[in-house]
């Protein structure tokens, strides 16, 4: 906690309050250095780097099949993710594709995995506004999806679902259903959240117009997924680039207008049920046929490069994998989204008061595990 | 990435560092041959090699390369598509320029720097930093590389896309590669004062800066064990304390 | 498609429209009765089937001995090196299994070693309670894997 | 002798009696607090300690006893230990002008009790001057801790408190005008001869003084100064063990207390329904009638003050000085200049 004072240009008492690393509403180990004069900010510096565990080397140093569950734990949040992309990367590398039941089943896994993404981002950042009973609620529906996949593959949060050339585990009998009760009475349950914030004036007091980027500079800072869709840019890799079965379903890309918190707000809170509704549709056609393509038991892709990516509930998250022959990635690449999301956090928030940093950092829904990876 | 084909003015790479690096064309059309000719002996007719495994890359052309090589002649080395992903290689001088230019064209106008990141060739002593762009105009995904020796400085892009800020400060922390006017070129994820580039291929995933846990944590690192074994492994390895 | 931006007509903002209506959502949500507190060690938990728990070495039901044929497949496929599978060749000059020490304390449950397995020897059980007082014991050996883990029965 | 027994031993009794019903209140407003949250949230609250929970209080009262009384180095000894006694003791002496019921009580021994410890006739006045002290009471607490945040808080609450000061006193004025008299028994006693609650006629008054209210106490959308994302715990960050508890018993009791003002100056004190009306007097029939209808109503405000913590997010500080300044100052006025307009032309 250093408390420099330091004499600025236009003598402004400016104090440095160091905000985390462990503060209660930094979601994780980030620790951000608030300038501040009075309870304005002039200037953020975020400081990280305090769960680096090392990924990317770990992916030299173990098998494509290894480094799989290692992944689970970048985006803890959104495990299942982490997952696909990277199976589908070494999938296209090997130039296999999953069958298609398989690839049904990562799409409704995908899209479930979505939801409590995006639950916890709500919870998480109602709570830091102060909306306490919105976390208690967004948790009791992410508690459904939760014993879903406990029932499919066994683990709640890094499952570790599927494997390189298909998924592992054959949906168990009652999936369906329980599927399909929970996303009958989803979209009520997010009425619900609506009726207790959408036009709250203190909620739109505290969202409009705070932490405002324009489409031109988050496209210039590298901004995606919901971030992005909040400031206008209807892009999102699930249209623009499909993978999995993606392109057998209609969905809409929600997307906003003035790129501030209440924006991207409403558009996270959209695409939840639009996943509700992909999921509705994956779950009544999946196909039958095998779980798992037909590949040898030991992985090893021929030499060469590849790049994909795939839309996880934080942006665009791609797998740069360089192979060199070997059943080992000669290197392995993560383009984590939270990573290059947080760095427009010092754009959005100059100028706004303390309370707002909260706000702002709540917003940009960043996962610390995937920016320190 | 080891290029099968080699090019002329690359110094030679050996294929694939598993099998022994055999000069390529002569041994292996001798294999399949049943009748195996003296050694040295030039075979009369070396049969058509065999169907390489995996795919290949096919030469990619499009009006965009066409556009760089007109207007980078020299910089520009060659394009080509691998598993349907187009890529160039061009050579690290002007790369600011080459940049600005592929983000302002406007005939694929890249404007997102989907990511900066390098991989370590060891044997050649070079890094190669890969820029991937998205246009989002055009829909297309284009891979940009570029190859420099371990102690060489490159131009920072930061100017042309911010993203690039912390992408490079990434790249430098894991590989050290010096940036040119990047805005502040320090450590981002490992504390300021780390010793050594984690992600170089010569840093031991065993070994960890003994020297930093020891004075930072004040304990001995657990890695303690591991520095002799990895000693044992390659003895001429040089732990960056001592 | 564009995402709704609403605002507050004038009439909502004075008589507090919009704080009202989130009232009555939370007022409607007081039913104590429909509340339920799971009390976790007087009542057993329902844990999925599938769950990847405490990892246990199966025995053959008839004749007793294990199924494991000392293959080593697991301890590779581990991304932890959690597993050491010790074996010696026996008197038909088949491997046979003497040790097994399994490594919980580093062990992340991914079931690669599951999967890897190709007799129903390893199997991941659905017991949670691993919890112990000292690091040491946290590497089973095959008695334990055998047995399965006995842990303490909560009594008030 | 009898001045003894009258002027000295009947208040010391029910000062005794006030004192203990108010701190015992304050115990069960914390269970209340953590089971209506619980219930608001679907979960159940407590249910360990006692039967559904009810000895949760005891339990945390002796848990914030047996707590290490942490002082942080470099804070100010004296100061630090006697802040949360300066917030505290206000709240409690206040209720010595609550009127729990009307003057002539029921008499013991030839003595007349009444329901109230005294009657000041200028209990507003009273009220409101006493509130105000408890606001040092913070910001010494945050000042004498001698680290940032608490600073940050208590100067928050210091601007919050004072500039809610304002528009409550504004917004009582208005039934002044309808009561005309400070004591707060006669504001009672008017309005039973008016026949009508002054909610009825001044609806405008008190929804400003609840809200007023709420902000004075630092509660639900106005609680800034203990804003637990921002500033991690606003002024008693530093604070722990039985400080802490001081602390949180103050918040409580002049939770109490606003309820209480707002049923004495609003819904009638200790009327029942239809005041006048005789056709409701089996309303009044059982014992101690008053004394249970007050206490319904304060029970409502006190569910009220609950209700709105767990249901709608906080606001900014600056949205907050701006709500109190520029909403809430001029509609306590405007009420003011409407009520005196029509009281001149009813009465006049």
């Amino acid at each position: 906690m250093s408390t420099k004072e330091e004499q600025t240009l236009f003598d402004a008492s400016e104090i440095t309050v160091s905000m985390g690393p462990q503060h209660p509403s930094t979601h994780g180990v980030l620790q951000v250095k608030l300038k501040l004069d009075g309870e304005r900010v002039i200037d953020a510096e975020c400081v990280i780097g305090y769960l680096h565990r090392g990924v990317e080397k770990l992916g030299e140093a173990q098998t494509y099949g290894q480094f799989v569950p290692t992944l689970d734990r970048m985006d803890y949040i959104a495990a299942v993710s982490n997952c696909l992309g990277y199976c589908e990367a070494v999938e296209k590398l090997l130039s296999v594709t999953a069958p298609p039941r398989a690839q049904y089943i990562r799409v409704i896994m995908t899209e479930l995995n979505r939801i409590t993404s995006h639950l916890l981002w709500l919870g998480t950042h109602a709570i830091d506004l102060g909306a306490v009973t919105v976390f208690l609620y967004c948790f009791r529906e992410r508690e459904e999806i939760l014993k879903i996949f406990e029932n499919y593959c066994g683990a709640r949060l890094t499952t570790h679902m599927f494997r390189i050339g298909g998924t592992q585990y054959e949906i168990y009998d009652g999936f369906q259903d329980q599927v399909r009760v929970f996303v009958k009475d989803f979209p009520k349950k997010v009425d619900e959240y609506e009726t207790l914030l959408t036009e709250n004036r203190i909620w739109i007091g505290r969202t409009r117009g705070v932490g405002v980027i324009s489409a031109k500079d988050a496209i210039d800072m590298g901004l995606t997924g919901p971030s992005l869709r909040g400031s206008g840019v209807e892009w999102d890799i699930r249209k623009a680039k499909p993978y999995a079965a993606y392109s057998d379903f209609e969905f809409d890309i929600p997307a906003g207008e003035a790129g501030d918190t209440y924006d991207r707000y409403m558009v996270r809170l959209e695409e939840m049920r639009q996943s509700a509704r992909i999921i509705s549709q994956a779950v009544e056609k999946i196909p039958d046929g095998p779980l798992m393509a037909k590949m040898s038991k030991i992985i090893k892709p021929p030499i060469g490069d590849i790049y994909h990516s795939i839309e996880s509930p934080k942006g665009e998250l791609g797998y740069y994998i360089v192979s060199d022959g070997s059943t080992q990635a000669y290197r392995a690449r993560v383009r984590p989204p939270s990573f290059v999301n947080l760095q427009s956090l010092k754009r959005m928030v100059a100028g706004h008061m303390v309370a707002d940093v909260v706000a702002i950092i709540g917003t940009l829904d960043i996962v610390l595990g995937e920016i320190d990876r | 990435m080891a290029d099968e084909q080699k090019d002329s003015q690359q110094p030679e790479k050996p294929a694939e560092p598993p099998k022994p690096a055999a000069p390529a064309g002569e041994a292996r059309a001798a294999v399949p041959k049943p009748p195996p000719p003296p050694p040295g002996a030039k075979p009369a007719a070396p049969a058509a090699p065999p169907k390489p495994k995996g795919p290949q890359q096919e030469p990619w052309s499009s009006p965009l390369v066409d556009a760089i090589k007109e207007k980078f002649g020299g910089e520009f080395i060659k394009s080509y598509s691998f598993l349907g992903q187009n890529q160039i290689v061009v050579k690290k001088d002007r790369i600011a320029e080459i940049m600005t230019f592929l983000r302002d064209n406007d005939i694929v106008p890249l404007n997102y720097l989907v990511d900066e990141t390098a991989v370590h060739w060891p044997k050649t002593e070079e890094f190669e930093i890969v820029y991937i762009l998205y246009s989002h105009a055009k829909n297309e995904r284009i891979r940009v590389k570029t190859r420099i020796k371990e102690w060489e400085p490159i131009e920072s892009v930061s100017g042309v896309w911010t993203t690039a800020d912390w992408l490079e400060r990434e790249v430098f922390d894991m590989f050290g590669v010096q940036y040119l006017n990047h805005p502040n070129l320090k450590r981002i994820l490992l504390p300021e004062d780390w010793v050594g580039y984690p992600l170089r291929k010569d840093y031991n995933i065993r070994l960890q800066d003994v020297e930093w846990v020891r004075k930072h944590l004040g304990i001995d690192s657990g890695q303690k064990y591991y520095v002799g074994e990895a000693r044992h492994e390659d003895g001429g390895y040089v732990t960056p304390s001592d | 498609m564009k995402v709704r931006r609403p605002n507050l007509s004038l009439l909502k903002k004075i008589f507090l429209v919009d704080l009202i209506r989130g009232l009555f959502l939370t007022f409607s949500y007081q039913r104590p009765s429909l509340n339920y507190t799971e009390q976790y060690p007087k009542v057993r938990p329902k844990v999925a089937e599938r769950f990847r728990g405490a990892p246990r070495l199966n025995n053959d039901p008839e004749t007793g001995e294990t199924l494991c044929i000392a293959c080593n497949l697991c301890a590779l496929a581990c991304p932890e090196h959690c597993i050491e599978v010790g074996w010696e060749r026996d008197a038909k000059g088949k491997k046979a299994l003497t040790s097994y020490t399994f490594d919980i304390s580093r062990c992340m449950f991914c079931g690669l070693c599951e999967d890897a397995c190709p007799t129903p020897a390893l199997e991941l059980t659905q017991d949670f309670e691993m919890s112990l007082y000292d690091r040491r014991d946290m590497k089973w050996d095959r008695q334990k894997l055998e047995e399965g883990n006995q842990p303490v029965v909560y009594t008030k | 002798m009898d001045f003894a027994i009258d002027y000295i031993l009947i208040p010391f009794i029910k000062i005794f009696i006030v004192f203990n019903v108010v701190a015992g209140v304050v115990a069960l407003l914390t269970l209340a607090e953590r089971k209506v949250a619980a219930w608001i949230q679907v979960r159940l609250g407590p249910m360990r300690v006692g039967p559904y929970g009810i000895l949760q209080p005891l339990a945390d009262g002796l848990k914030l006893m047996l707590k290490e009384d942490i002082v942080p180095a470099g804070a100010d000894k004296w100061i630090f230990t006697l802040a949360p006694v300066i917030s505290l003791v206000p709240a409690f002496i206040v209720f010595a002008v609550i009127p729990f019921g009307p003057a002539d009580g029921f008499t013991i021994l030839g003595h007349k009790i009444s329901y109230f410890i005294t009657d000041l006739n200028i209990g507003v006045l009273y009220v409101l001057s006493i509130s105000s002290v408890g606001i040092i009471g913070i910001i010494l607490g945050g000042w004498a801790s001698n680290s940032k945040y608490p600073l940050l808080g208590a100067l928050r609450s210091a601007a919050q408190m004072v500039s809610y000061e304002v528009p409550l006193g504004f917004s009582i004025i208005g039934v002044l005008i309808l009561a005309g008299s400070l004591s707060l028994v006669k504001i009672v006693e008017a309005q039973k001869a008016a026949g009508f609650w002054y909610v009825f006629l001044q609806p405008v008054g008190f929804i400003l003084f609840f809200a007023c209210g709420i902000a004075e106490t630092n509660r639900a959308p106005f609680d800034l100064p203990e804003a637990e994302s921002e500033l991690v715990a606003g002024f008693h960050t530093e604070y722990s063990g039985f400080r802490f508890s001081l602390y949180f018993l103050a918040e409580y009791a002049s939770m109490i207390v606003v309820s209480c003002m707002a049923v004495t100056l609003f819904w009638g004190g200790w009327l029942r329904p239809f005041p006048n009306v005789h056709a409701f007097d089996f309303l009044d029939a059982f014992p101690l009638a008053p004394l249970v209808w007050f206490a319904a109503k304060v029970v409502v405000f006190i569910y009220a003050y609950l209700w709105f913590r767990w249901t709608w997010p906080r606001y900014r500080y600056d949205q907050l000085m701006k709500v109190g300044w520029q909403w809430l100052l001029p509609l306590a006025m405007a009420n003011v200049i409407v009520t005196a307009v029509l009281v001149l032309l009813l009465k006049g």
